[in-house]
């Protein structure tokens, strides 16, 4: 991965209806390191990642990716983008497999990962492999989910609540994830209303909405 | 539970039900065999052709059979499709699903003989009156029904939903019936079907009679057949079938 | 370090969304279906006099696949919307406007192609003549394309509201009329033994207008819908 | 101990129904638009003389009014089902049937009623004669809430299913035939000078027999759907 | 409330798809007992409330509300249950308030209590009285849903996941919520993958899936 990565928010505000969520804010992101977005419900943390992948036009401001604006290549900024959002991102009607075979085509694949492998360190039981996605719980979905971080070569890892709707193991599977990812050089933004304990790994905190 | 008799209930357990479906599909399957093999012979060769039509109504003998085999096979499926959802016995609802392809094969079997008879009767294919009109709604509903059957996954859930598509659709088949008389159409009136004394002569009677039998037999004997399948399909996880399979490996 | 390839995205997406619809052979059924009903829909209201039927003919035919396409075009967008696929696609590397345009084909190859193969049958049905039947197929073929393409633009612009299904025909419908004018007047020209060489190239070359713009339309429409 | 009352719940879920589509004034007016441009189709994809649109002029009326009462439809519990709205519909300690009429009676006051205000003015466009306008307003009269109740049935079925609009439309449309053809028959029985109270009792008792089980069915369906 | 309330379930089996789920569940609850459900993600506690609640028909076995089967007379029970699912059950196009009071007609309401004390209690800010509920973040819109069980008077809770996508000022509410209700006398089942705790209410655990 890139060393020199860095993420950067500068002067972002963004208003809904003509209230301002947020204004002004600056932060950074460099390789190796995870920020946890903070903040109480209604704060505009979902908006502000989805400012941050490019979804979202903020109000004022610019996110930068090495330096550079992301909307004057925004392809290649997404080529190192991973997002989990609320919503799964994934087909109901296609097998979990079938799922992440599709991530992988559709983006830059990490080399050398097949999905059985994703699977299985997903921890679904094995009858899910021939059902359709719809017939799976909300917590099962949700790992199909988060199996795209496994399958794409993705520098940046933007995720939404990711431990919404995740038992106790499914939430140290995800810790675990985020702090592999972190030592390797990677780099995640999030959101989450609990104490993330990422063994060995600082996390950085944002507050927004105080 | 009570309402039903015991005897029914017994034979409506799947695996009772599987095997009867056997036995049942193949004596239907040689009856129906030997009936058509009667019929058409008297159809076709033994009887005089029409005074007025020539030998062109002999496509009566499959025409008629058949658009009758098809309101009959709504209204059986509708039936058992209600059964099975309200006391819910899956050999019920797998009779129902395995009756509409057979009942729309029977309805598009109906529709084209006639526009093949219409042609020379009429002069054309296909004309929009009632009774025509209104079986080639029948065809819709039963491809409808079978639509519905396969969006719902939950076998359960289709079963009851497509029940209530079922019965609702019934309203067609007397509008089927009675269109005849509603509108003045093409379409020949009641002939066999009068009340009081069929205005058709014996000799057509009867090999008419004998293919109306021997589609009844045919559709009972591939409905067990299809029934069969969706069982075991259903059931794949029980003992029985479990057990059914590997007595037939060998095992 | 890995490449992503836009070849093998395009055609992953266009296997995907064929590959859906296959898994619901029943429902890729519905929209011919649907425009078998309409079509039979017509004779039912009307007097059915071979005569009139003839004459209405081609107009009911192509009325009955603009809606048949209308319908189906709703599905295109709405369930990647809905479960978020549309905000990933918006997130790979490749330009949105190709990756629309793999969406708008498998669309066309599902909802549009059938109808070809339906036609000649309804045709009949219809009594239309035999002179009228080529140019049918031929107004089909140039036009659904053109459906699909100025419909998916409809249905970028309205996929996160609520009752789309209505706005969006009405922001498509008026988008159609040209072609349903155009193709129905070619039909019965060529029946009436006119020449239609010039119907059947401003049909033309509004398909390549549309495979043109189209896909660039849809594309900025779907990243409004989803700012 | 307070209690649940029936009247006050009908009336809010009436009352709630109708400021839905208020707030959306603009969608609300799309069914009345879809209805006027496909009527408006017509005399475009055929020969616009004034006496074939005259003879067509009941069924096309009817068929609009048709495809926009099936268009309009799919709103009627989707939206109640994707926000979980009808699972707490369902555990009220109402009678579904009951609330279920209230929905149906919603969608008529919002879609098919309006379409009685604009059929005059359409009958006009197509040259229908003054004769065919009581009829053609006293058919649609009793046919249109015969469409609404009889199509709650069918999207009460396919409320859970992708690809549902597609499939309702085949569930539907055959039952809608019925109607159809007897009111288009009527309208144009009446231009002749016929007498149309035999179809006009028809539509009337099919419309008790609707209104009588369609709820009923309707509310066996939906328990089904949230199974 | 009523004190000899008591809901009960007999032998209960779901099977899906010819799977089963779980199978011979037997469980009790009496007033002024709260039950947690717990199990691993797909282990089917979500299943088991829907079909407590009556919405889904179990493949075997029957809940008995005060000894008698809920099929045989569902209105009066639903008359007793206040349900709050994955689905929030309230309308995007309404605002907060609208929305309660909606929910107060359709069943039936507690007395005495107005639209407005609920929505205070629910801490939404000021600005959201006028707003349409799809403006509402996540969070809020969460709230709102809960606001159901303020403003219905039920004796029978069933939450699904209620402390998703809020924040612990949230989450504080929602167990301050479920203590008043069991010391009133009330009584409530829901599935959640984190720890709860309210002071002085015993909570019971149900195991699924083991
Ligand atoms: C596509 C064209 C046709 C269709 C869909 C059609 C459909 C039907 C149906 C549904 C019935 C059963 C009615 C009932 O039992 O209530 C029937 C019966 C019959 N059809 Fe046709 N028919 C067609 C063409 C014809 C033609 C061209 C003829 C000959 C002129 C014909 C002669 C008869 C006769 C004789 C019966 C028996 C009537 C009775 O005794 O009930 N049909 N047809
Ligand atoms: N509609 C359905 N059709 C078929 N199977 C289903 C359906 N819904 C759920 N299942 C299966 O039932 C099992 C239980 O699902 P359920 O949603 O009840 O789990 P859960 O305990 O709520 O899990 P989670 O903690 O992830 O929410 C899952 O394994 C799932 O695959
Ligand atoms: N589409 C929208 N239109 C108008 N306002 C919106 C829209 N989406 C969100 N908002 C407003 O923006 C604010 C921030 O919303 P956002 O979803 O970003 O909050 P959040 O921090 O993610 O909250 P939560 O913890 O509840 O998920 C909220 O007050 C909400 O009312
Ligand atoms: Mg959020
Ligand atoms: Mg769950």
């Amino acid at each position: 991965m890139n060393e020199e990565a860095r993420i950067e928010a500068v002067g972002l505000a963004m208003s809904r209806n003509d209230r301002y969520i947020f204004t002004d804010l600056n932060f950074f992101l460099e390789a190796g390191q995870i920020l946890q977005v903070e903040g109480h419900n209604g704060s505009g943390k979902t908006t502000m990642l989805r400012i941050l992948c490019g979804l979202t036009l903020p109000t004022d401001g610019e996110i930068r990716w090495c330096g550079e604006n992301i909307r004057k290549n925004l392809a290649e900024f997404h080529a190192q983008l991973a997002y989990v959002g609320h919503a799964p991102g994934i087909k109901d009607d296609l097998t979990p497999l079938e799922n992440l075979e599709l991530a992988r085509n559709m983006d830059r694949a990490r080399p050398g990962v097949s999905g059985e492998e994703v699977l299985e360190r997903l921890q679904l039981p094995a009858f899910c492999d021939d059902v359709p996605c719809r017939n799976l719980s909300a917590g099962q979905r949700r790992r199909v989910a988060l199996g795209r971080l496994l399958m794409l070569d993705a520098q940046l890892w933007v995720l939404d609540e990711p431990f919404t709707a995740l038992d106790p193991s499914g939430r140290r599977l995800v810790e675990e994830l985020l702090s592999e990812h972190a030592k390797a050089g990677g780099m995640a933004v999030m959101t989450t209303h609990h104490a993330v304990n990422l063994d060995g790994c600082p996390v950085e905190r944002l507050q927004l909405g105080t | 539970m009570s309402i039903i008799p015991n005897w029914l209930h017994r034979l409506s357990s799947p695996k009772n039900f599987y095997r009867f479906a056997g036995i049942a599909s193949n004596w239907c399957g040689w009856i129906a065999l030997v009936l058509i093999i009667a019929g058409l012979y008297y159809g076709l060769v033994d009887s005089p052709p029409d005074y007025q039509q020539g030998d062109s109504a002999r496509i009566m003998y499959v025409h008629v059979p058949a658009a009758w085999m098809s309101m009959f096979v709504y209204v059986v499926m509708a039936s058992s499709a209600a059964v099975g959802m309200i006391w819910r016995i899956k050999a019920s609802s797998a009779f129902a699903n395995a009756s509409a392809p057979v009942g729309a094969m029977f309805t598009a079997l109906a529709l084209l003989t006639g526009m093949l008879w219409g042609k020379p009767m009429w002069g054309t294919y296909w004309v929009w009156d009632a009774r025509l009109t209104s079986e080639l709604i029948l065809l819709f509903l039963y491809l409808g029904y079978m639509a519905l059957n396969s969006a719902i996954e939950d076998r359960e859930t289709a079963a009851r939903a497509t029940a209530i598509l079922a019965l609702v659709g019934v309203v067609n088949i007397p509008i089927i019936h009675y269109s005849v008389e509603w509108w003045n159409t093409l379409h020949q009136g009641a002939t066999v079907t009068k009340l009081d004394k069929p205005s058709i002569h014996i000799s057509m009677l009867i090999p008419l009679l004998l293919m109306a039998f021997a589609f009844k037999f045919y559709y009972l004997s591939n409905v067990f057949r299809r029934a069969r399948c969706e069982l075991l399909e259903r059931e794949q996880g029980k003992l029985w079938v479990r057990e059914l399979v590997g007595g037939e490996r060998g095992e | 370090m890995s490449e992503a390839k836009l070849g093998v995205a395009f055609f992953t997406l266009l296997r995907r969304d064929l590959m859906l619809a296959y898994r619901h052979r029943a429902q890729m059924m519905n929209p011919l279906l649907f425009f078998v009903i309409v079509v039979s829909l017509f004779p039912l209201g009307l007097d059915p006099e071979p005569e009139l039927l003839h004459t209405i003919a081609p107009g009911v035919i192509w009325v009955a696949a603009l809606l048949a396409a209308m319908l189906s075009l709703d599905t295109m967008f709405r369930s990647d919307f809905e479960d978020g696929s549309l905000e990933q696609l918006l997130l790979t590397p490749h330009p949105l406007p190709l990756l629309v345009l793999a969406k708008i084909l498998a669309h066309w190859l599902v909802s549009g192609l059938p109808l070809l193969l339906l036609a000649p049958l309804l045709g009949m049905l219809l009594n239309l003549g035999s002179e009228g039947l080529f140019p049918l197929l031929a107004t089909l073929l140039l036009g659904t394309p053109i459906l699909s393409l100025i419909g998916s633009i409809g249905v970028a612009l309205t996929v996160g509201l609520r009752g789309g299904g209505v706005l969006l025909s009405l922001l498509i419908l008026p988008l159609f009329i040209p072609v349903l004018i155009f193709a129905a007047a070619a039909v019965g020209n060529a029946e009436a033994g006119i020449d239609i060489t010039g119907q059947l190239a401003f049909l033309g070359s509004l398909l390549a207008a549309a495979f043109a713009l189209a896909p660039l339309a849809t594309a900025a429409a779907l990243r409004i819908s989803l700012n």
